[in-house]
């Protein structure tokens, strides 16, 4: 046999998953398998971004996928959603409401004192960002007693599981945009192609799903300068929602199972309305699946930037809805990214003779030049 | 006999009855030895999850999530029959049958019944428990602004 | 097992649909050509809406042709012939419906029409001319109403907007897209 | 979902060809209306794959809708049948699709899937060629709004993009577009054929075969159907050429192992920093080397005789 | 005689939702265009003319009355909310409004040209003066390089843009350069019709001349016919052989250019010819 | 008569101003005919109407009352006050020309080009059109130093002979003159006087003014005489209108 391309192919696709599988099994001490629990419960938030980012309400499946790709969350995100392609579409739920959630933490930087008050909930935001050593090596009596301690530490409460909205108060002062009407079928992302313009609905279910650094770096560029939206959060909360499906029988609501999810209304500036309406303030919406902040308060700033540039046309990158719906899937573009480590060697041969040729005809110029001056 | 009044409604007890788990589940189904009817098939799949923005109530899709689900009809030795189901949030086209079996059994009170409605109290026990440790959550962590204010008027 | 319990295992299955779409592909890649529909154990056209619609598609049929329990399993939601992605009618009546053509900007929202006609392979021969025809394609039909082909000639007429349409009868069809010319031979 | 899960090992399994039916039937919509009105970018929601968005995802869904078992498989990459990417297509396809006879040689097959190359072997009607497209829109050099291009396909509105060819020859005194070459179909649409090299694009025109063409990331299906015009763009004066091969002699190279002097030649350096010239579709190569043995063969035996 | 090339009837152009009572509330009696009850603008109502081959018709106004309105509806930068037009061209008529986008398209790149007082909406900026030129030709259909490049480049000369500059980027040619840009791409297809939308303001008296001249040049070479719109009085004067004026929307007065300017009937060309001498 | 080509019966003008709700008249009750071949001259003082009647039948004014009947070069009669305006665009450029004491002309075309024009619109060639006026302006003493040059810069007089020599050129059926020689020498004017008769001979139709009552009596075959209207106006205020 020749020089001929690429030949062994198989072996060395089988050679990489074992040498990735190696370095999986090799490193540390203990050389103990992570659990999914283990990762489940201590590496929350990263199955928060799995759970978000890939589109699928599934934490132990999240769990699954980053051991399976070591913590890369977006190969992770991108495993849910291929596993996603393989499962039938049963149903889709009615409007769920998020006032019915059971929320862990609740903010608002618009009010001192909200209805049913402000609870930090579990949050670093005050967190001085110190290593802490004594994490390094824990020993497993003082791990479990954490969780004892805390719950003995708590105080008596009366605290009801759902709090009333921070927004609902302005609304009823007349300081909001009215509700809309109850539409139809929302926009499905996941089986129409986005073809411009699109309703709000696909611009929220794209940023649902966004890779939380792409949209964190658009809403930045939005927040620093390239955009007009200067939020203040009325409210920020996580917590866990029912999911309300009719039951098979009787098919009155029953409770199908609960879903962590972050939300974030921000409150922008006010302006009239079309019909010549009192101006009132200019609302823009987040929400995820799991506990993820950042990724709820940028896509809140982004939607109420994209409502802004679907009305007035988009004035900078974070209100043209092409651009950033367009570009903030983890899954499209990492995709895309990485396949440049693809074989390009014939359209690189391509390239060549093109560049060859042009080469050879500017060469004949610039002797023809030389020879007239 | 029937169900303290306080007992969960039948649209809870399919949420109750996964809290446990599911081999505990299935066991109680199995055990109560009734002969069971698919009307649809036990199917696993996703769902669309629609969600209401609260800003401007717009509907949109948030993801995705797994859906299982059950309807069956049930008979039991003596003949009598009742119709059970369940929609969980799960990947296990079985467990959510076997729930199906159990809200059958419950809601028609055929034998055995009396089983399942502990089973459902077990549920909501842990379903309270863990209601608990998140109201620990926000209880450690409330902000009081007001009682703030009132040290402040009063220096 | 009755004829219908039979039709329930053979034209609603996954692979009977993979086969049936494969010759689909064929009758519009290669219009005019006399496909065979006869081993998915019910007639051509329900055969090939089984193959096509699902919940996601409106299907239109304003000559009643499709029953009630079919309606059921094809799962489309029923739509008027001026607004469905797919219409099904009998050919042997003059069209009296004008069919979504699709926009310049979409045009992949012109209609699939599929018309049901006695026979494929007897009758009045069209030739026929376009795309995927290497010189000239001839198939003969018979119970075509005439009002048809004019009808065709003018909804295509702005391509790229047009319908594309599927000539059935018992257990053959054809593919008619709209790029394909057809020149109705002189007799 | 509750602490007590554990995973449904006992229900998993995946379906014949990966996707669901209906995801299956989607696809399928949108190839029939790309057969249709060829060259026409019909949208389609593009399900995720278990590998990446530019991996070939957009053919992998076009591959998997179509493929039953009475096909024969052929996967290639660069021309080549066993480069990385075109063995991890074929082993995800004979994973999920049990009884898919797969095969290495163009005429055995019955569906091709391909990225970057048209085999050199001329295709027949018994086979369709299915190539991965990772940008679909040729329009999208002059024009960023995919809004505004539709409503220039729409009306045929090429002008900004022979504009650009015109700018480059007056640049650079030749068209400049290497692979991927914008080429018009049956007189409206102009595609991107895919990064194929322009050796390749006479290939569409008039092509026995069905191509079809998926985009996965972009989410689009196009269709040259066969027995179809396809014109790469060009002037009269200012023609269409494809990759040439020949020496600084004027002399057409040749691939160093068959010796065959009509296919697409991959270049290679030696360590010596020699080039040499092979065929870049290994398996025109390897039949091209069988032909020649048998041929020797024949030879020695009529020198025999 | 010459034959009759364009035959506009009762168009209509009311930006926003309109009412029934946008026609009634606005127009030069009432003194604005703005609809008081719903905010609609009536930018043009029931302007009808007709326009012959190689002729020159002028249309003046203050900004608001309409005026470009009615040439970008014409040129299909604009759709009419009602009204038709009929082009008459060699051995056909068009009913412009009912024709689909991609037949209004090619008779605006075929048949019609448009210069517009902003380059930029002229020309291309991101090529060549000789490929805003080419591109013209191009979408019609000419495939032939070398011819391109030739009509490019006697177009250029034509319109005194110079020859070697052909493959510069207009962005660096002067203003009054760009519209002589924009008159030869405008020209490429020698349209028998031509729009011409302010394309001598903002520039220097000289260049003013200059393009005004090269403009009647063109007619006279080509016959082809023109629409100038214009708030100047003596582009019109210079140009057209008929004038219609207008204001909010309404055509006021309609007649040969030297009777409008010598003997005004409505009260507002009064004023405007008063006031411009 | 056969050879009449124009009769004007009743014509007035009257200007109604706007701004002063004011009707000013301009001319009133003028009749008059053009011929074949001869000149009608109109005489009369400053306001009187006779520019007034000149504008009314080039249609530069709408007449306020009469009939301009002319009848063009098919034998058709059509009344100039109601003609359609493509109807007298086409007249204007084949068969009636107006020199006025103005030259309106493109700013950087050459006279001899500025001349010829008129041809070019008839369909002569460029070459023959060029060679005619050259002919016009030798006969019309424009020095030949100035015939590529755009009349912009020229004098009252050259610009008066280049005017002319435009009006003449295409030999129009009826010729409008207003004061053609106003600004011309004495040598010049016997130019213009020999070639308006030419033109005569060839059979153009002319109404005239002149400014000297000499030109009057050489050229006139009919004279007109115009007294104001029967309301006076100032000239200021018609020049302001005009």
């Amino acid at each position: 046999m020749g020089y001929v391309a690429i030949k062994g192919g198989k072996a060395s696709i089988e050679g990489a998953a074992a040498a990735t599988d190696y370095l999986r099994a090799s490193s540390g001490k203990q050389n103990q398998s992570l659990t999914l629990d283990a990762i489940e419960g201590q590496l929350r938030l990263l199955v928060s971004r799995v759970v978000s980012e890939g589109g699928l309400y599934h934490p132990k499946l999240a769990a699954l996928a980053i051991k399976q790709f070591q913590g890369d969350t977006l190969e992770a995100a991108f495993a849910l959603r291929a596993y996603r392609s393989t499962k039938p579409r049963l149903l889709e739920t009615p409007p769920q409401n998020t006032v019915d959630m059971r929320v862990i933490r609740r903010i608002s930087s618009a009010f001192k004192d909200i209805p049913g008050g402000q609870m930090l909930g579990p949050t670093y935001d005050y967190a001085l960002r110190l290593l802490d050593l004594g994490l390094a090596d824990e020993n497993p009596e003082d791990f479990r007693a954490i969780a004892r301690h805390f719950l003995a530490d708590a105080p008596e409460n009366e605290l009801p599981d759902s709090f009333p909205k921070v927004l609902d108060a302005l609304r009823t002062e007349g300081l909001l945009p009215p509700l809309k009407p109850v539409a139809g079928a929302p926009f499905d992302i996941t089986r129409q192609p986005l073809i411009f313009p699109v309703p709000r609905a696909a611009a929220l279910a794209t940023m649902a799903r966004a890779e939380t650094g792409s949209l964190l770096a658009i809403a930045y560029s939005n927040m620093r300068g390239y955009g007009d939206v200067h939020p203040t959060i009325a409210e920020l909360r996580v917590g866990y929602v029912p999911v309300m499906l009719p039951h098979p029988v009787t098919g009155e609501p029953m409770e199908a199972g609960e879903v962590l999810m972050t939300e974030c209304e921000v409150v922008a500036m006010f302006e009239g309305d079309d019909q010549g309406g009192k101006p009132v303030f200019t609302l823009g919406y987040g929400a995820c699946f799991g506990h993820n902040e950042v990724k709820a308060i940028s896509m809140a700033v982004l939607d109420r930037a994209l409502q802004k540039g679907m009305k007035d046309g988009a004035a900078n990158p974070s209100e043209d809805p092409e651009f950033v719906l367009l570009h903030v899937d983890g899954v499209d573009s990492m995709g895309f990214a990485s396949h440049y480590k693809m074989p390009h060697y014939v359209t690189f041969q391509s390239d060549m003779d093109r560049l060859r040729t042009t080469q050879a005809k500017a060469g004949i110029d610039t002797v023809r030049q030389k020879d007239t001056v | 006999m029937n169900l303290p009044p306080d007992f969960p409604p039948r649209n809870r007890w399919g949420a109750l009855l996964a809290q446990l788990p599911a081999d505990q589940v299935r066991t109680a189904a199995a055990v109560l030895m009734l002969e069971v009817v698919d009307i649809t098939l036990p199917q696993s799949g996703l769902g669309l999850m629609h969600l209401s923005d609260s800003a401007l109530n717009d509907g949109f899709y948030l993801g995705e999530i797994p859906v299982a689900r059950a309807h069956v009809r049930v008979k039991c030795a003596d003949g009598r029959s009742g119709e059970g189901g369940a929609v969980l949030l799960d990947d296990r086209a079985r467990l959510a049958r076997a729930i199906a079996v159990l809200d059958a059994a419950l809601a028609a009170q055929l034998p055995g019944w009396e089983s399942v409605a502990t089973l459902v109290a077990q549920g909501l026990d842990a379903h309270e428990q863990r209601a608990q440790t998140r109201r620990a959550l926000l209880a450690r962590t409330h902000v009081d602004f007001s009682l703030l204010g009132q040290e402040e008027e009063d220096e | 097992m009755n004829a219908s319990d039979m039709t329930f295992l053979n034209v609603w299955q996954a692979h009977t649909q993979q086969r049936l779409f494969r010759r689909l592909l064929d009758a519009f890649a290669y219009p005019g050509r006399l496909l065979d529909a006869a081993d998915s154990g019910t007639n051509a056209r329900l055969a090939i809406l089984a193959t096509l619609l699902d919940a996601e598609v409106s299907l239109a049929d304003p000559h009643a042709l499709v029953t009630h329990e079919d309606w059921i399993r094809l799962m489309a939601a029923a739509a008027a012939p001026g607004e469905a992605r797919f219409v099904v009618a009998d050919a042997a009546r003059a069209p009296d419906f004008t069919p979504a053509l699709g926009s310049l900007e979409s045009p992949e929202f012109g209609t699939t029409l599929l018309l049901e006609v006695q026979q494929l392979g007897t009758g009045t021969p069209l030739l026929l001319t376009g795309p995927g025809i290497a010189s000239q394609n001839r198939l003969a039909v018979q119970g075509l109403h005439p009002a048809w082909i004019a009808q065709r000639a003018d909804w295509v007429s702005a391509y790229p907007l047009g319908v594309d349409i599927i000539l059935c009868d018992a257990t053959h069809f054809a593919g008619l897209p709209r790029t394909t010319q057809i020149i109705r031979e002189a007799l | 979902m509750n602490n007590t899960y554990e995973l449904p090992l006992d229900e998993a399994g995946y379906a014949f060809g990966f996707m669901d039916e209906y995801a299956k039937k989607e696809v399928r919509r949108a190839i029939l209306k790309a057969i249709c009105i060829p060259g026409y970018q019909t949208p389609y929601a593009s399900r995720e794959m278990p590998m990446g968005r530019g991996f070939g995802t957009g053919g992998l869904q076009l591959t998997l809708s179509l493929v039953g078992g009475n096909d024969t498989l052929k996967v290639i990459d660069q021309g080549s049948d066993d480069s990385v990417n075109a063995v991890n297509l074929r082993q995800f396809v004979q994973m999920t699709c049990p009884g898919v006879d797969v095969t290495e040689k163009t005429e055995d097959a019955t569906l091709i899937q391909s990225r970057h190359r048209i085999p050199e072997k001329l295709l027949t009607e018994a086979q369709i060629l299915v190539l991965q497209v990772p940008y679909p829109d040729a329009l999208v050099v002059v024009e960023p709004s995919e809004a505004r291009r539709k409503t220039m396909h729409g009306e045929a509105d090429y002008s900004r993009l022979l504009v650009k060819l015109y700018e480059d020859i007056v640049k650079f005194d030749e068209i400049t577009i290497s692979h991927r070459y914008p080429t018009r179909i049956h007189g409206h649409y102009i595609i991107d054929p895919s990064p194929i090299p322009r050796w390749d694009v006479p290939k569409l025109h008039q092509s026995k075969a069905l191509i079809l063409l998926g985009a996965g990331r972009e989410k689009k299906i196009y269709a040259v159907p066969p027995y179809t015009l396809a014109e790469p763009l060009a002037f009269e004066d200012v023609v269409f050429s494809v990759e040439d091969f020949r020496d600084a002699a004027g002399i057409r190279r040749t691939c160093s192992r068959c010796g065959t002097a009509d296919s697409f030649l991959d270049e290679f350096s030696n360590e010596a920093g020699e080039k040499t010239y092979q065929c870049s579709d290994s398996a025109y190569c390897d039949e091209q080397l069988a032909h020649q043995t048998v041929h020797a063969q024949t030879t020695n035996t009529e020198v025999a005789a | 005689m010459s034959r009759k090339i364009l035959e506009v009837n009762n168009l209509t152009k009311i930006h926003g939702r309109g009412c029934p009572l946008c026609l009634e509330s606005t127009g030069p009696e009432a003194d604005t265009n703005i609809c008081p009850h719903c905010g609609s603008v009536v930018a043009a109502h029931g302007v009808s003319f007709d326009l012959y081959q190689g002729e020159i018709l002028g249309i003046i106004g203050e900004s608001g009355s309409g005026k470009s309105t009615v040439v970008k509806t014409l040129y299909f930068d604009d759709a009419p909310s009602a009204g038709e037009a009929v082009f008459f061209d060699e051995d056909a008529q068009y009913d412009l409004y009912s024709l689909n986008a991609a037949q209004q398209r090619s008779l605006r790149n075929k048949r019609f040209g448009m210069v517009y007082q902003n380059p930029h909406l002229g020309l291309n900026f991101n090529v060549s003066a000789g490929g805003n030129i080419a591109e013209r030709l191009l979408m019609s259909d000419v495939a032939h390089y070398g011819a391109i490049r030739e009509r490019a480049r006697s177009l250029l000369v034509r319109t005194e843009v110079l020859e070697n500059r052909m493959d510069e980027n207009p962005k660096k040619f002067s203003g009054g350069m760009q519209q002589r840009v924009q008159i030869a791409k405008a020209l490429a297809t020698r349209p028998p019709l031509l729009f011409l939308d302010e394309v001598t303001t903002g520039l220097d008296l000289s260049v003013q001349a200059a393009i005004l001249d090269l403009i009647l040049e063109i007619q006279h070479e080509l016959d082809t016919a023109m629409i100038v719109v214009t708030h100047d009085l003596g582009v019109v004067r210079l140009l057209a052989g008929r004038t219609l004026v207008m204001k909010y929307g309404r055509v006021i007065e309609t007649g040969l250019t030297d009777q409008i300017l010598e003997d005004p009937q409505h009260a507002y060309t009064q004023r405007l010819v008063a006031s411009a001498l | 008569m056969d050879d009449i080509i124009l009769c004007v019966e009743g014509y007035a003008k009257q200007f109604y101003l706007h701004s002063r709700q004011r009707l000013i008249p301009s001319a009133a009750q003028v009749n008059l005919t053009v011929r074949a071949g001869q000149l009608t001259a109109l005489i009369g003082p400053t306001g009187a109407g006779k520019s007034s009647i000149l504008k009314g039948i080039y249609r530069t004014y709408l007449p306020s009352a009469g009939r301009l009947l002319y009848t063009n070069a098919q034998g058709h009669t059509l009344d100039l006050a109601l003609a359609g305006e493509h109807h007298i665009l086409e007249l204007r450029r084949r068969e009636i020309g107006f020199v006025t004491q103005f030259l309106h002309c493109l700013p950087r075309q050459p006279a001899l080009d500025v001349v010829a024009e008129p041809l070019l619109t008839r369909g002569v060639t460029r070459e023959a059109a060029r060679q005619q006026a050259a002919g016009l302006l030798e006969r019309l003493a424009v020095p030949q130093r100035l015939w590529g040059v755009p009349p912009a810069t020229f004098s009252g007089g050259e610009k008066q002979r280049i005017n002319l020599a435009r009006g003449l050129i295409a030999r129009p059926r009826l010729l409008l003159l207003d004061e053609p020689t106003a600004s011309l020498d004495a040598a010049t004017t016997e130019h213009v006087i020999t070639l308006i008769q030419e033109m005569k001979q060839d059979g153009v139709g002319m109404i005239a003014i002149f400014h000297h009552p000499a030109l009057v009596e050489r050229l006139a075959d009919t004279v007109v005489a115009l007294s104001p209207p029967a309301m006076t106006v100032t000239d200021e205020l018609i020049e302001h209108i005009a």
